[in-house]
Parts: C-alpha cells; structure tokens; sequence
C-alpha cells in the first residue's frame, strides 16, 4: 500500500500552510505508509470471519484465496515490477505438479510427507523455473513480453501432457495423498483444514509481500517500473531486480498451485492451461493492480460474478465476464481497489471541507 | 587536442575522464567522430555546439547508455569503455537528461532515496520498510532542501511544475555523490525565472565534483564554464578557455554566428 | 386489509413451517456434474437432457421419497468438478452424484466419495482405471476396450491383416488402441503403428496421412465426439477409404448428434458402440421421440442415454433399499443391477461395478433422409476386457 | 514427402491470410488485438449458416464472409477499438480478451456448441496427382486463392498509392501525419481489410480447422506465433513464417508423431530469444 498511502495526490496540492503545522519527520511518515491500516484488519477479519459466516462455503473460499494468491503474485511483477506478463499459470501448475509429485511419492514418509514441506518443494520448483525464464522477460517490449511468458507458459502445458510417466498426461496426476498438517490435522469433507490451512499460508505470503514491497527493494522495483533508464543511470541493478521479483512471483504462484494440489489432492493439466494465466490476470485488473489487495478482492469478485452470473445463465456466463472486462477497461481505472480508494479519499476530502470553515 | 597550452592553471590536476579517438557512427552516419578529450578533476566545463553536433551521443557515451564503435574511454585511468551503466554510474559518474527521466509516481523524497539507497548498497533489503534508515531519508530531505524543493516532498513527482522537476532531475543525479556530472541541457525548456535558481545550484556544487554541461543558451554556458570544447559534426572544432572560445572568430562563425543570427 | 394480509402471511408461514421438515425429509437430492460451458458443452447438455427426460417420464418420486436434481455446471476444469462433488455432498447431503463427462473430472472426484461413501455414477467418461480408483464408482455407460474389442474381431475376421490406430491422446484413447491391438493381434492382425494426436488439435492431416503412407488394410479411430466430426472430414478428404483402406472406430466418431452434419461421404462407415439412436427397440423408439420433442433440435447420442440410464439405475438402488439412502447400501443395490435400456439390456457388472452390456457392429445408412448407425451385428454382454 | 509438404503449404497460407490482417494493424498503430481470430469465427460461421441453413453455394460464401468481417471490423474499430489506442498493450490485452469471451458465449448461445460441419462442393473433394504427389482438391483450391490474395496483397501494398501511404504511415506514423496522410481513415481500412481476410480466411479454412466456438481462443495462439516470428509490419515477413509453420507443424506431426505439438511452440520461444523482433523483419527500427 505504500506507493498509493505515501503519496496522496491531496496532499500535493495542500497550501503550504500544511507545511508549517507540526513537522512529523520525513523518515517517520515514510515509516507512515508501511503501518497497518483499520482496512487491512477489517479485510483479514472478514476472511477469518467467513468461516463461521459461510461455513457452507470452505470449499469455494478457499479456492478464492488460492486464486487470490496467485493474482498476488502477479501484482508483484505487474503492480510493482511493471512487467506485463501472461504466463503465470505456468508457475502455478509447476507448483501445483511439483507439490503433487512429493504429495504422491512422500506419502508415508512421516514428517518429510508434511504438506508443508509440499508447499517448500512447489515453491522451489516453481521458483526455479520462474529464475531460469526471467532471462527472456528482461529484453523486449511488453508485446514481446507477453508472447515470450505465453509461449513459456504453453511448453509448460505441453511438457506436462506430454510426459505421461511422470505427470499422468491429460488425465491429471492421480494417487495424490494429503498427509495431514503437521503430522495434526486431516482435510476432511468439509474443507475446515483445507480453510484454515490456505488461508493462514496465503496471509503468510502475503505479509512476505508486504514487507517485500514496503521495504527498499520494493521501493526500487517501483523505480524501475516508473523509469527504467532512470534506474538504471543511478547504478541500480535493474536486470537482478527484475530477476529476483519474477523469481519470487513465480515461487509464490508456485506456492498457491501446491496450496490447490494439497487441499483437492489431484493435479491435472488445466492448473496449467492458458485460461489459468488469463483468468489470474484478470481478476487482478479486476481487482486493481499495485495494492496488494487487488488480486484478493477481484478474485472475491470474479468469483461471486461467476456464481451470480453462473446461476443465472450457466451457459453464457463467459459472454458477462467479457463484458465486465470490456467496460473496466472502457472506463475504470485501476480496478475496484482503485474505485474504492477514490471513494474514500473524496468522502474524507468532502468531511474536511465540512470541518474547516 | 588537450588543454596543455591553454588551460595552464589545471594542467597539474590529473584528468578524471578521459576519451581516447572516440567514435561512434549509426549506419553510415557518424555522430562521433575520432573525439580526444580530457577533463581535469574539479572542472567546470561546457559542451556546445549547433544542433545535431552529436553532444547528447557523446554523454550518452560517457554514461553508457551507447557503446562506442571504436576508442577507449578512461576514469581515473582505468578503461571503462565496456562498462555497463551501473557500473559507471557506481564508479562516479552521474547524469541528468536532456529530457526528463523521473519517476511520475512517486515523490521527490522516494526519488531521491531510491538514488542514496542504490549508492549505499541499502536498496537490496527487503524485509526493513522504506525509512527504517532515517539517516537516508534525512540526507534525502537535506539534499531536496538544498534544491528547494522542501515544500513538495511528498507531492506526485509527476504534478510539479516543470522548472522543479528540471531541479529533482538534479537531485537524483546529486543523490549518488558523483565525481563527474554530466548535465544535459539543465536549464532547456525552464522559464526564465526559473534559469537563474537551476544555475545557482550549478554553481553552488561542491568543488571537487567536475562537471560538464551541455547547453545552447550561451549566457548561462558563460556565465558557469571556465572551459569549453565545441563540437561540430560530432567532432572535436576547437577547445580552450571561455575568453579563447568567446574570441575565436571561427567559432563565432560557425555557432555563435548561427545563435546571435537566431537570435536577432 | 391489511389485517387480512398479515393474517395470509401469518397462515403462509405457518404452512411452511410445517411443511419444511417433511419435505426435507422426504426429498433425496441428486447431483449432476455436467460440462456446460467450454468444448465439452455439447456432451453436457445431451447428459442433462437424458436426466431430465428420465425424470419427466418416470416422474420424481420413488420409494414415497422425491427425488431433486441439482446440476452444476464444471466448466471441463477437474478442480471445479471436486469442489462442486464435495459441496454437494457436504452443503445438499445428496444421495448420489453423478455426470462427469471426461476421465479427469471422474478421477478427481474419487478421494471425495471414497471419504464421504456416496455413490458417483458415471454417465459419460469410458477410461477402464476410473471405477478401480473408488469403491463408490458405478459406471452406467461404456469403458473404451469393451467397444473396441468387438471392432477388432470384426474387422479381423473381414480379412485385415495390418492395421493403424490414431487415437486422441488421453486416457480414453490410449484405453482404446490397447485394447484395439490387444485383439487384433491375438487374432492373427498386426498393428503397424499406433498414432496418437493431441486432445486439443483440430489438425489430423499429418496423422493421416502417415497412416495412409503405412498402406494397412484398416484404420481404427477413437476421439472425443466434440472432435470426431472434423476428423472424418478430413479422412474422407485425404483419400483414405479410395486407397482400400477399411476405416473403422468406435462409435464416437459417427456420433448420433453430429452425423447429420458430416453428411453423406460418412456412408457405409463401419463402427462398434453400445448405442445407436436407431437401435430397433419400442423402449429406444420412445425414448428418441420424446427426446427429440422435450429438445428441439437434438437427436439422442450415447450421452444421452448415458444420462438417462444413470437416473434410472439410482431410481432403481433407492427402490431396492426402500429408500434408504445410505451410499454403501446404494452402491451395493446398484451391484448386479440388471434392466433395459433404450440402448438394450444392460447389467452392472457386481465385481467391478462397470457396465456390462451388448455392442453393436453398425454402418451408417441412410433412413427418411437422415444418417443413422444402422446395427447388423452384435457381440452379447462384453465386458471390460482390462479389469482383473 | 511432396503431399506433407504440400499440406503444410496449404495449413501455412490459410494462417496467412487469417493472421496478416493482425500483423499490419499492430505494426500500423501498434496495438495488438487479441480477438482478430473473433472476425475468423465470424466469416466462418456465416458460411456455415449460409451453406447449411440457407443452401446458398459455397462461392458465393467467400466474398459475403470477407463483406461480413469487414463491415464488422470498421463498425468494432470506429465505435470501440479507437478507443483503445493510446491505452497500455496490457489494457489493449485485456480487452480483446473480453472480447473473444463474449464472441465465444455469443457463438454458443446463436449457434451451440458443437463444432460446424461444411460440406464442400463435390468438385473440391477429392483428390489428384501432381508431380507425383497425391493432394487434395481443397487444399489445392485454398493455395490457390491464399496465393492470388497475397500478390494482390502485396501489389496493393508495393505500387499502389494506399501502399506507399500505408508502408509511410507503417514506418512512422508522426512523420506521415506530418505529410498530411490521413493515418487514422488508412488504419481504418486496413482494419477492415485485415478483418475481412480473417473472415474469408475462417470460410475458407471452416471445412478444416472446424469451426467450434473456441475458435478465437484457439487459433490465437497461432496468430502470436505468426506475428513473433514473422514481425509486424510488412507482409512478405509474416507470410513466410505462416509457410514455415505450417510446414514445421505438420512435417513435425508426420515425421515425429509423439513430439509435434511441442514444435511450433519451441520455434516461438527460439525466435523470440535470439531474435526478438521476428525472424523476418529487417533490423529493428525502433
């Protein structure tokens, strides 16, 4: 949230007057913009609360959460990096195999059989991957961009259908047992584990994220995305940025594929399919890129769309989602965080017009 | 051509940047050509010449954005030719852009801290925030201070007016405690009222930092540089000391005669 | 007036709140996992279709209980067909699901059933493993080998001696070609090559012609029945039955909902299947009719029927146990289960609880202007020649 | 051999004429539409509804699916797609993505799902002899009238007076609105040009390619491919790599069954690394 909170364009134009009011110290108000904000605790206690809310719904609010996380980790190359990519779902399903394979061949295996130590094993190869492909994202313009990750993405889809002995080819890798959470808790039918379970992860990577993108490092990926030849003419390392923001989101979508793999045990080609990147892309622009929150609340979103849309007319409901696709980008900037934070700042703005005089 | 005969005074101060027989050429175009030059430590230098001389390719050069096709450049005496521009920019060279290279979204302070940050290794931690390093964000405020820009710290870079964001351009470059500045045309596009606070913060740099400054507008190239080259057709015309280069009819002829005509 | 409204709304509510737990206790829900959007859609909608024309001709109540379909629509994505079993089953406590139109989505349904002992009727998928991954797997429609088996023997004993399979490149597919080569070779054929494309390729002119560059004296084909109609366009165009090769499959690639559209170059085809929509039965007669009346448009195809006989075999568990709804008493009534069908007599096989049913030898002809699967000859109750 | 070749001639021109339409539009105002294979559909859908549903002949297809594409094209550009142009590549992305959901759920709802079968007049099936090598009719039709289309294509654009405003306007389109060239009515027209070629292509490839609602989604890809390899911007560069895939693709699958679908992919990705700005194009410009 920092490069929005650090920044109100309000403020710019605020009479200097301002200026002259008590002097919080430069330092402290950028220390400011990392704080936990009452919205942030509102929005993870509403997720905490959805299990006693929804308690019907553990499934489907997990699989939000999943589908969140990985549009996540797309904000931090898109939101942040400024990388245009569309590709991501090759991470994910290189989690999502990866996390199955040790599931399948773990099994049994006492404390090395741990989901936990799944999610290590899907993150590593998804961030393996991701490392060794970076390279080809650093030159070019964001069509090559684009073209470069899809294509990446397709091989991945081809690989996995193709070598049938490792991956189970088009059937999907079967015989994926889920030991339980640290050797304590099962998934059961319900999906309580499986709640508990991606939701105190995914809030783990979040928080990863959070300080990633509050901390310098983040502040120089924002750099980098406003003005790479800048960047670069101030000896910044933009390439091993880059390298090592696609690495870590490439990990993190990883890490949301294992996170699926785990709580549905079985993994199959479409974790990997061109829809996979499409849609996480989607729900982030949906969402709003460079908050954070952005692939949460669109995936949240694009889910209750599909759903009401979905029951509806079951048949078509892919004609409204292109629709609503259309018009946001006709029309909204920023996706719905940004809609909302413009909201916000105009209701505060009008309330101290109010006040003043 | 050096400065042997005319620049006695620095003759004894070793050159910080030095090229040797530069030469850059675009297809068939030679926007550099065959180009020895030597920059004393601590110098105030200009760089002018008419449009098209091939000034912007020679800093570009320098900064390494652009690789030369043939010649060596040196810092300090050691071969920087192939160097990359961080590393240039690491080892002491800093520059600002003829045209604006800022980031829009951001604010000053972050600008300029992205720059301190870079210069002491500080930007690969990704765990403290941004402003844990109070004495960087400190030097940051002091440095925008100097400019001016107190007042606008925190605003949107990209809603200053344009006369300040020439000033940040400046900043960021300062941020990395250069030894050698290239300027770019500081002072293009400014209003005139504006000029004179660009040329102050010129000229108030420290005085071991040496500087070269691109510039068409003649008064503030004389009122700055203690010597000039003139570059014409991406070759060096003449060099020498402002009076020398203010006298020399040939230079009057081919630029200044093209400047005053323009002018008038 | 308004007095008279809250007394109605008061007489409303009363009435409901006596009705609720009857009802409740007197409805048995059924989950149907369909694929209604994407490239399966079509085989979605012909499942639906049969469930439902089951349904409006049979009516909903069995056993004093009534009977309620939920569909969900899964999209063809495997992970969306797990959670819709597991909120079915978890949210709607339903009976039994059912539907499933590609082998992934069964298979990952498996784990859920298997935990929550709930019966899961496959109405569609045809790979061989699908009912050996849960004990609670019935299968009411075909298995691949069980109809390409009595392909081989046919074409065998019509004197080929060589032969080339292309297949698409999926459980199913892989399922049918073994079992395709397994037979011919026992009986004396060889197999020259065995081709399989990709399940998202709508180009097969390099395969075929490969496959006519082999010069066999038959070609077996097996796709999905979405692809199947492109493919014999294009066998047709390449050549293959003018070089004397003697084209052969199972039944899905003259699929009774597309055959029409292929159009005439299709006749004289020759495929093996366990359904056909001109299969000569007054119970077939019937059903098509009013399918084709409760669908305007749509012609039955196996899916269909697959639907259709998947309702009818959870009608019958649920009268067996007297509506008892219990999944192992379910699935254990449904073991050995033997009826007619549109599609002929039809028994679950009470070992492995996969179909076990008669396949048909068909040509595709013509009849009152429309192409048909004409069956001439047929092998008795096969079964799955993979199972132990 | 000769009949392999020949049948990845025939693949390649047909992704010729259906992708060169996307491939001058993005380098004429860089702007990458993602829905191009949507115009395909259409023409081939109209051909279907035509031939099956009305029995009118399948000549008589051709040009209505161009008209029909076409018209299509410059009413999308003028009411939507001009809006889009000094959007991001990203938000260019996004919306044709938009658009190919709700031509795929469009599709769907008017037509169904199930793919579409055309049946072609008796005299294009069939097959014959030519040096040696046994083709099919069909695809000897469609080399032929892909051929034709590209001389013209390429006549149009090397000699006519629209060719040189449109190579200038491709080169650099400030300087030749400085000329006085009307960039935006060109671009105009060659959207709706390129749409048309892509609904003539869909017509004509209908009876191959098979015509389901998936279309766009699916052959998108291909066009990716074709403008990665290819570049944008001229027509002889995507046209000998629309060749060249469709030889790769279907030699691949004659020759090595079990690895063909990987070939077209890993050629992108080559050509992409090591040439970024395609495989035909001249020296980068920009």
């Amino acid at each position: 949230m920092s490069a929005i909170d650090a920044k109100p364009p309000a403020e710019a134009a605020a009479p200097p007057a301002a200026s002259g009011a008590p002097a919080v110290s430069p330092a402290a108000r950028l220390l400011a913009g990392s704080r936990w904000r009452w919205y942030e605790f509102a929005f993870w206690g509403l997720a905490l609360g959805s299990y006693f809310v929804f308690p019907n719904k553990l499934m489907l609010i997990s699989e939000i959460l999943i589908l969140g996380l990985l549009a996540l980790s797309i904000d931090l190359t898109l939101g942040y990096a400024g990388l245009v990519t569309l590709g991501q779902g090759a991470f994910f399903g290189v989690g999502a195999y990866a996390a199955g394979l040790a599931a399948k061949y773990g099994a049994g295996a006492g404390p090395w059989s741990d989901p936990l130590l799944g999610l290590v094993i899907a993150a590593g190869a998804a961030g393996l991957v991701g490392f060794v492909t970076s390279f080809l994202v650093l030159r070019g313009s964001d069509l090559t961009r684009l073209m470069v990750t899809l294509g990446v993405a397709l091989i991945v889809e081809e690989i996995v259908t193709q070598a049938k002995s490792v991956t189970g080819g088009s059937d999907g890798l079967q015989g994926v047992m889920s030991s339980n959470v640290l050797g304590m808790w099962s998934f059961d039918l319900y999906g309580k584990t499986a709640f508990w379970y991606v939701l105190i992860v995914t809030f783990v990577c979040f928080w990863f994220c959070r300080r990633l993108v509050n901390s310098p490092f983040g502040l120089s990926l924002l750099a980098i995305k406003g003005n790479p030849l800048r960047a670069r003419a101030i000896g910044m390392p933009v390439n091993a940025r880059l390298v090592a923001i696609y690495t870590i989101s490439a990990a993190i979508a990883g890490l949301a594929g294992g996170l699926l793999t785990q709580t549905t045990q079985f993994a199959s080609p479409d974790m990997v399919a061109f829809h996979r990147s499409a849609d996480s892309l989607l729900i982030l622009i949906f969402g709003g890129s460079g908050h954070l929150y952005g692939g949460l609340i669109g995936a949240v979103a694009f889910r209750i769309m599909q759903d009401f849309i979905g029951n509806i007319t079951p048949q078509y409901w892919l004609f409204w989602v292109g629709l609503v696709l259309v018009l946001l980008v006709l029309f909204v900037r920023n996706g719905i965080v940004g809609l909302m934070a413009n909201g916000w700042r105009r209701l505060t703005q009008k309330s101290h017009e109010g006040k003043n005089p | 051509m050096s400065f042997v005969q005319t620049a006695a005074a620095v003759e004894t101060a070793s050159p910080v940047l030095q090229t040797k027989a530069l030469c850059k050429a675009f297809g068939g175009i030679t926007a550099t050509d065959n180009v020895t030059f030597s920059l004393p430590a601590g110098a105030r230098h200009a760089l002018i010449g008419p449009n098209g001389a091939g000034k912007t390719t020679f800093v570009n050069q320098l900064s390494g954005v652009l690789l030369p096709t043939s010649g060596t450049i040196l810092l300090n005496g050691v071969d920087i030719t192939n160097w990359s521009v961080r590393a240039r920019s690491r080892a002491g060279i800093a520059r600002t852009f003829q045209i604006n290279q800022l980031y829009a979204d951001l604010t000053p302070l972050q600008s300029v801290l992205i720059a301190i940050n870079e210069r002491e290794n500080a930007a690969s931690s990704w765990f403290k925030p941004v402003g844990v390093r109070s004495d960087l964000v400190d030097e940051a405020a002091a440095l925008l201070a100097r400019l001016s820009l107190s007042d606008v710290i925190h605003a949107r870079v990209g809603s200053l007016a344009y006369g300040r964001q020439r000033l940040l351009e400046i900043a960021i470059a300062l941020a990395a405690k250069p030894q050698v500045l290239l300027l770019d045309e500081p002072a293009a596009g400014v209003p005139e009222g504006e000029r004179d606070q660009i040329l102050d913060v010129v000229a108030a740099l420290p005085a071991h930092v040496s500087l070269i400054l691109i510039e068409h507008d003649m008064d503030l190239v004389f009122r700055f540089a203690k010597t000039l080259s003139v570059l014409v057709n991406g070759a060096l015309f003449v060099e020498g000391t402002r009076d020398e280069i203010a006298n020399d009819p040939r230079v009057r002829q081919v630029y200044l005669g093209e400047e005053v005509i323009s002018n008038v | 007036m308004l007095r008279r409204h809250l007394l109605l709304g008061f007489a409303g509510l009363a009435a409901m709140s006596a009705a609720a737990p009857v009802a409740a206790q007197e409805t048995v829900k059924v989950g149907l996992i369909a694929t209604l959007t994407g490239p399966q859609a079509a085989s979605g909608r012909q499942k639906v279709a049969g469930a439902k024309l089951y349904m409006a001709l049979n009516g909903n109540m069995v056993a004093g209980k009534k009977i309620e379909l939920i569909i969900k629509d899964d999209t063809g994505v495997a992970d969306i067909t797990r959670r819709h079993a597991q909120e079915l089953i978890v949210n709607d406590k339903v009976a039994a699901i059912s539907g499933f139109s590609l082998t992934p989505l069964a298979l990952a349904v498996a784990p859920v059933i298997t935990q929550a002992k709930i019966p899961a009727i496959i109405m569609t998928a045809g790979t061989s493993i699908i009912t050996e991954r849960s004990p609670y797997f019935v299968r009411v429609s075909f298995t691949l080998p069980q109809q390409s088996v009595p392909i081989a023997e046919w074409i065998a004993k019509n004197g080929a001696k060589t032969a080339v399979s292309l297949v698409s490149d999926y459980g199913p597919g892989i399922d049918a070609q073994d079992a395709f080569k397994m037979r011919f070779e026992e009986k004396g054929g060889k197999v020259l090559e065995q081709l399989k494309a990709p399940l998202a390729n709508p180009e097969f002119s390099a395969f075929l012609q490969r496959a006519k560059d082999l010069k066999p004296d038959a070609l077996f084909l097996f796709v999905p029945a979405p692809t199947a109609g492109s493919l014999m366009k294009q066998v047709i165009d390449r050549g293959l039955i003018e070089a004397n090769i003697k084209v052969v499959g199972t039944g899905d690639i003259t699929d009774d909902d597309q055959l029409n559209g292929i159009g005439d170059s299709v006749l004289g085809l020759v495929t093996s299947h366990f359904y056909s929509a001109a299969h000569d039965s007054p119970m077939n007669k019937k059903f098509v009719e009013e399918f084709k009346k409760a669908n305007p448009g749509m012609r039955p195809n196996f899916i269909g029927v697959g639907g259709y006989d998947g309702m009818h075999a959870f009608y019958q568990a649920l009268e067996k146990t007297k509506g008892d709804t219990d999944g192992t008493k379910l699935v254990e009534a449904m073991k050995g289960m033997s009826f007619e069908s549109p599609r002929g007599m039809l028994t679950i096989d009470p070992a492995t609880r996969d179909v076990v049913q008669d396949v048909y030898i068909r040509k595709v002809e013509k009849k009152d202007g429309e192409l048909y699967n004409i069956e001439f000859d047929v092998v008795k109750q096969v079964k799955d020649p993979i199972h132990k | 051999m000769l009949t392999i070749l020949f049948d990845g001639v025939a693949y390649g021109m047909l992704l010729f004429v259906l992708a060169v339409g996307l491939c001058i539009t993005l380098g004429l105002m860089n702007f990458i539409n993602l829905a191009h294979g949507a115009f395909a559909m259409a023409g081939g859908y109209l051909t279907v509804v035509m031939m099956n549903r009305m029995g009118i002949s399948f000549y008589w297809c051709l040009p209505a699916a161009f008209i029909f594409a076409a018209v299509l094209g410059v009413v999308l550009e003028r009411t939507l797609y001009r809006r889009l142009y000094d959007k991001t590549h990203l938000d260019q992305v996004l919306f044709s993505i938009g658009l190919i959901f709700m031509a795929t759920a469009a599709v769907d709802y008017a037509m169904g799902a199930s793919q579409q079968i055309v049946n072609l007049p008796p005299e294009l099936n069939g097959r014959v002899e030519i040096l040696g090598a046994n083709v099919g009719v069909y695809r000897l039709f469609v080399i032929a009238i892909c051929g034709l289309l590209t001389i013209a294509l390429q006549y149009v654009i090397a000699r006519t007076r629209f060719g040189s405003r449109l190579r200038a306007s491709v080169d650099d389109g400030r300087v030749a609105r400085g000329l006085g060239i009307d960039v935006t009515g060109i671009f105009a027209l060659t959207f709706a040009v390129g749409s048309g070629l892509a609904g003539l292509g869909g017509a004509l490839g209908a009876s191959i390619l098979s015509m389901d609602p998936s279309f766009p989604l699916k052959y998108m890809i291909y066009f990716l491919i074709v403008i990665s390899v290819g570049g944008a911007s001229t027509i002889t560069g995507p046209f000998f790599a629309s060749i060249l895939l469709g030889v790769a693709d279907v030699a691949g699958k004659y020759f090595i069954p079990a690895v063909g679908g990987f070939i077209i992919y890993t050629i992108m990705v080559a050509v992409l690394i090591f040439r970024p700005q395609g495989l035909f194009t001249r020296s980068a410009k920009r």
